[in-house]
């Protein structure tokens, strides 16, 4: 029983799933928040299944995943005239991405591939921290 | 289990397909036409499966592991990217026709009949 | 034909293909099996080419008749668009104003444009060895230089993006794919065949031919690309009619 | 350099023509941009030439990238260099090149950085229909049958001034990609079952399993994909919108070729892959394809009949023939496949000068509408008689190789079932009718002037005030755009009359039609041909059915033109509005048709094989 | 436990298409497609194709809702130009 992989199934079941149900019943602003929080859940999920499954490649899809997200929010928020600003997402960015990528590192060890978990980690907070701080005037 | 993905696929492709007949906006059927084509990427990389195998990728595996298919796997992976581009052809294609036509609900477009 | 018809003979096709499908799923071997004889044999020539990354060997060695015609899509959805996207009689370019953007996010913009450049350029030269490859390096180099206009505005983008070098990029890229084929046939083997040395193994020159494949086709997707964005910018951002050309003529 | 070998160069060079054009399209001057395409097309038609007289012994194979299978077991992908699939390829490239020297002269000047865009969209559309002759390999043939579909999106809608051409392209995009996605389920579906995706290995790997509800669906799915492209009933909606709309020369090749490449894809995949004892039955097949066929030749041949907008007569002249060529295949002997390869050959030339005299018309005088061309064309006197020619060319009429193609393929179906010659005369009887009316009317002021406006307000696409392609009209009418029709329909007599291409076409049939032979060839195990036929030739039975559709066709026109009232003149309402009505330009309509035409594939193919 | 993960990540998939196609709006819809392309990526991750999760996530999360979002800007925009910024 693999633990890695129980907790990426308990970050899908109950955080992807009910981003989807936002986004599928929610207005404008809380979809764009719903979109923002997805990229931010995705990055841990991917960090736990490559541990979970033992293979340290598969990092590279957090490492373009946690570039991309934050500029597919932009996209929107640029469309959509405004930025909202969202305690969720700064909170879960604070939250459960240090949470995956600290027992990521000590399981990793020192060396490269710790450095790379760090490196996406701090992608990760610092591009959901820019993206959930909104503008307030109207863009 | 051992057929959900298979089926997950079908239902994928004849949702797609519903969503391009009642469509009364040319940029969702277009989208629409995406999600068909994702049905045919989730059939091949399904297909491909194998239980307790890992990616093909042996920069950090030994030789002798058990792994999946590579095949679908490439089959599927320059699929999407042209994928991407096909539905932008056709998003230009929305684009000009609006500016000729002034709407994009398919049931006013009334040029070609009979 | 009206709405309600065109459901039901929607519905009639649907209900038919789904039981057929269906049907056909339950004769197929069950998921996860272990019946795979053309992937072990790719595995094992992937192995012998010295390639790592296994389904890149099988999309640049192996198959690489199919990753040109592929590729040779993506070429001509880029020009199709580019030539369906030109700017007609009676439609004028206006210069775009710059768009007012927070601070914090154009700040984001500039520092992570060099950060997703290098991580574009990491996916596309690690194609043969780790996943990744020229298709996937192409499209996010091509994302990365448009952080700036997602970022910023598109006067900023339009400053660093001379639209013509990358058309031309777009076209060495397809080129190159064709002629290092080509080569190989000159060099008296057949047309994209690996005969150039295989390298050792899990190093960035291994895999022969398939590094240089990578490469062109990573240039050519990313040039291709933002020709394309750049001709969906222009249309949605510059490109306007005057005033007399209405929509619908 | 052995025929083999040039297979693969067959699809590079014009892949590195576009390329450059690509590269150096911003500089080129228009002339420049248009005569380096044509060099680059010029060049491939004399690969193919080179590699058809190295293949006319037996087919030859060349696996890219130097992977030749060990013991059978293979990654690589096989070119198979057949008889027919390189005299298509050469076919596709000759009328590529038709349509270069048309459009020199014929296209409005493009803007200035794109000199270079509509000759490279040309050249990979030419690479693309040859790499899809040439494929041994059932992914490829997919990837070749979407980089055709791709480009043709882009050559529908090239027009963007205009409205029409937008609609028609988007139409025309979203039915095909619909296709290709079926296409890719289908090759699915076979490569889990087999593990293989070369066209010879899934049928060796077919043959040892039993027939199941897998290989019917897998059969049913790539074979709409290819009939969405070969435009058969119910999926030929697309065709009439496409056609109507896209640029002249682009015409000419959708019809000339792109379409029967639809046809050649179905038989070759049937004959390779299904055609073994795991595969479908014999008989299942040719219900499936012959209910297909007969549905689409007389829903052509009905519809050309209704049309008063040119371009959309034509279109639904070549869905009429393309019923034809698909009964011609349905009764799976070399007889019908040689005899069908024939009248492709003719009909390409015929279609292709037929659209090019339309483009003149559409040049000179900004309309393709019969009723309002009425007697203007009497001053373009060559033009008519090409016009005309064409049409009795259309009805078959004997030198010409739509007349042998017709007698031989007509034989062939006789065997099948008595009735089908029947189908054959009257089906192309009346689209030659209908084109020969058309010509009376423009070219010639025959009978009286139609009225002007239609009765009933039933809308109607008319080909009234179309913008003239050329930018503005055209006094004088150029040299080349009269040299390309002469040129096409001297091609179409030739095949015809030409001694021993009929007996080589005949040979091509033997080896298509030929699944254990086709195996062998590529499977290393080679093996003698099977069934060697009597190559085909003019028949006295042949002939005179062929005077029958002629003079049948001209009574039709004369018919028309002189006693309007009585054959009930195109828009007329009548019990033929409601069909009609069902072409009616809107995507969904299509969409919905085209998956039920998908199950009616499954309907037609399951007795006899599962149930 | 992989098979369990590939389960959630099959009904996310078909949850995320079927939301999709029902978002008649093109705007709403490219939002689901793009969370449609993150449950793809995932779940070519749980069934071993890392390459293939790769092209989905590069290709779904920033090009495809850009080009549909400049296409819904020209197409609300109109013939005369819109008052939004640039």
């Amino acid at each position: 029983m693999n633990g890695w992989l129980l907790a990426a199934a308990v970050l899908l079941v109950a955080g992807l799933a009910p981003v989807l149900w936002t986004m599928a019943v929610g207005e404008p602003r809380t979809r764009l928040v719903a979109q923002n929080l997805s990229t931010v859940l995705a990055c841990p999920v991917f960090l736990l299944a490559a541990q979970g499954f033992g293979r340290p490649s598969y990092t590279d899809l957090a490492l373009v995943l946690a570039m991309l997200g934050p500029a597919g929010t932009l996209v929107y928020a640029r469309f959509l005239g405004v930025l909202p600003r969202s305690r969720v997402v700064l909170g879960t960015a604070w939250t459960v991405v240090p949470a995956t990528v600290l027992p990521l590192c000590v399981v990793a060890g020192p060396g490269r591939a710790m450095a790379k978990l760090l490196v996406i980690g701090v992608l990760v907070v610092a591009g959901n921290t820019v993206t959930s701080a909104g503008t307030d005037r109207h863009g | 289990m051992s057929v959900l993905p298979y089926l997950a696929a079908g239902w994928i492709f004849l949702i797609g397909v519903y969503g391009l007949v009642t469509s009364r906006n040319l940029i969702h059927a277009v989208g629409c036409l995406t999600v068909t084509q994702s049905s045919t990427y989730v059939l091949l990389v399904a297909i491909g499966y194998r239980r307790g195998g890992t990616a093909p990728v042996f920069s950090d595996l030994p030789p002798g592991a058990r792994v999946v298919d590579p095949v679908v796997q490439a089959l599927a992976l320059t699929d999407i990217v042209v994928g991407a581009t096909v539905t932008a052809l056709l998003l230009a294609l929305v684009v000009q026709l609006r500016k000729r036509h002034g709407t994009v609900d398919p049931d006013k477009l009334a040029e070609l009949r009979g | 034909m009206s709405r309600p018809v065109r459901l039901w003979v929607f519905l009639v096709g649907a209900v038919l293909v789904a039981a057929l499908y269906a049907w056909a799923c339950f004769d197929l071997p069950s998921f996860g099996g272990d019946h795979h004889p053309y992937g072990d044999r790719a595995v094992r020539t992937a192995l012998a080419q010295h390639t790592a990354n296994a389904v890149s060997s099988v999309n640049f060695d192996q198959r690489a008749f199919d990753t040109l015609g592929e590729q040779t899509i993506l070429f001509a959805a880029v020009l199709g668009t580019v030539v369906l996207l030109r700017q007609v009689r009676g439609e004028r370019r206006t210069d775009p104003t710059p768009a007012p953007v927070a601070d914090r996010v154009r700040w984001f913009g500039v520092l992570m444009l060099p950060v997703a450049l290098v991580v574009g350029f990491y996916v596309v030269a690690h194609g043969p060895l780790s996943p990744g490859g020229g298709f996937q390096g192409g499209i996010v180099l091509a994302t990365a230089l448009h952080l700036l206009y997602i970022a910023a505005d598109y006067r900023a983008l339009e400053r660093i993006r001379p639209v013509g070098l990358y058309e031309v990029g777009d076209a060495v890229g397809e080129a190159a794919y064709v002629v290092t084929g080509l080569a190989a046939v000159l060099a008296g083997s057949a047309f994209l065949a690996n005969v150039v040395p295989h390298g050792t193994f899990n190093t960035l020159s291994s895999g022969g031919t398939v590094a240089v494949l990578n490469i062109a086709v990573g240039m050519e997707v990313a040039c291709g690309i933002i020709v394309l964005l750049a001709r969906f910018l222009d249309q949605a951002v510059e490109i306007e009619e005057t005033a007399e050309e209405t929509g619908a003529r | 350099m052995a025929a083999g070998e040039l297979l693969p160069l067959v699809v590079a060079v014009p892949l590195l023509g576009s390329a450059v054009l690509v590269a150096a399209g911003r500089r080129l001057t228009r002339i420049a941009a248009d005569a380096l395409g044509a060099a680059f097309a010029a060049g491939t038609v004399a690969l193919c030439v080179f590699a058809l007289i190295g293949v006319l012994e037996g087919p030859a194979v060349a696996w890219a990238g130097g992977w030749r299978p060990k013991d059978g077991l293979g990654v690589g992908i096989a070119l198979v260099g057949d008889p027919l699939g390189v005299g298509l390829a050469a076919l596709a490239s000759v009328v590529t090149v038709a349509a270069f020297v048309y459009s020199w002269r014929y296209l409005e000047e493009p803007p200035p950085r794109h000199a270079g865009g509509f000759p490279a969209l040309l050249l990979l559309f030419q690479a693309g229909m040859c790499g899809f002759t040439l494929t041994g390999d059932l992914f490829n043939a997919f990837v070749f049958f979407e980089l055709m579909s791709v480009v043709a999106y882009a050559l529908t809608g090239y027009r963007v001034e205009e409205p029409r051409p937008l609609q028609g392209a988007l139409a025309f995009g979203i039915v095909n990609s619909l296709g290709g996605y079926c296409m890719l389920l289908g090759i699915a579906l076979l490569y889990a079952r087999t593990g293989e995706l070369g066209m010879a290995q899934i049928g060796r790997a077919l043959g040892t399993g039993e027939p199941d509800a897998l290989v019917l669906a897998a059969f049913v799915l790539v074979m709409t994909g290819l009939l969405i492209k070969a435009a058969a009933v119910p999926f030929h909606f697309w065709l009439p919108d496409a056609h109507a709309v896209a640029p002249t020369p682009v015409c000419m090749v959708l019809s000339g070729v792109m379409v029967e490449l639809g046809v050649y894809g179905a038989a070759r995949v049937y004959w390779t892959v299904f055609a073994g004892p795991g595969g479908v039955s014999h008989s299942s097949c040719t219900r499936t394809l012959l209910v297909i066929g007969v549905a689409t030749a007389v829903l052509g041949a009905a519809m050309c009949w209704q049309q008063r907008h040119l371009k959309r007569l034509l279109a639904f002249s070549t869905i009429g023939h393309v019923g034809l060529f698909l009964i011609g295949v349905a009764v799976l002997t070399p007889e019908g496949v040689s005899g069908t390869a024939l009248y492709v050959l003719g009909h390409a030339g015929a279609k292709a000068a037929l659209f090019a005299c339309v483009g003149i018309l559409l040049a000179r005088y900004g309309s393709v509408d019969e009723y309002e061309l009425y007697g203007r064309g009497r001053e373009l006197r060559l033009v008519g008689v090409l016009f005309g020619v064409g049409a009795l060319a259309l009805a078959g009429v004997p030198p010409f190789g739509t007349g042998l193609g017709k007698a031989v393929a007509e034989e062939a179906a006789g065997q099948q079932a008595p009735w089908l010659p029947a189908v054959f005369v009257l089906v192309s009887a009346v689209t030659g009718g209908a084109v020969l009316r058309a010509g009376l009317r423009v070219f010639g002021g025959a009978g009286p002037r139609p009225p002007a406006e239609k009765a009933d307000g039933e809308p109607e696409t008319s080909g009234a005030e179309e913008e003239p392609e050329t930018g503005d009209r055209l006094g004088r009418v150029p040299g080349t755009m009269l040299a390309v029709p002469v040129a096409l329909l001297a091609g179409a007599l030739a095949v015809g009359v030409l001694p021993g291409f009929a007996a080589a076409v005949g040979a091509a049939g033997d080896h298509f039609a030929d699944h254990t032979g086709y195996l062998g060839t590529v499977l290393g195990s080679g093996s003698a041909l099977s069934h060697v036929s009597a190559s085909p030739h003019w028949t006295a039975a042949g002939v005179v059915l062929d005077l029958v559709s002629t003079a049948l066709a001209i009574g039709c026109a004369a018919l028309a033109v002189w006693r309007p009232g009585r054959t009930g003149h195109p828009g007329a309402s009548g019990w033929w509005t409601p069909i009609r009505r069902m072409q009616s330009g809107h995507i969904g309509d299509y969409v919905a048709w085209a998956l039920a035409g998908v199950a009616l594939l499954a309907v037609l193919t399951v007795p006899g094989m599962l149930l | 436990m992989d098979e369990v993960l590939i389960a959630i990540a099959v009904v996310l998939v078909a949850a995320a298409a079927t939301a999709a196609v029902f978002h008649r709006d093109p705007l709403r819809q490219s939002m689901v497609l793009s969370l449609l392309g993150l449950f793809l990526a995932l779940l070519y991750t749980f069934v071993q194709a890392p390459d293939v999760a790769l092209s989905q996530l590069a290709v779904g999360s920033a090009v495809t809702p850009l080009m549909i979002l400049l296409t819904v800007r020209k197409v609300k925009r109109g013939p005369r130009s819109g008052s939004e910024d640039r």
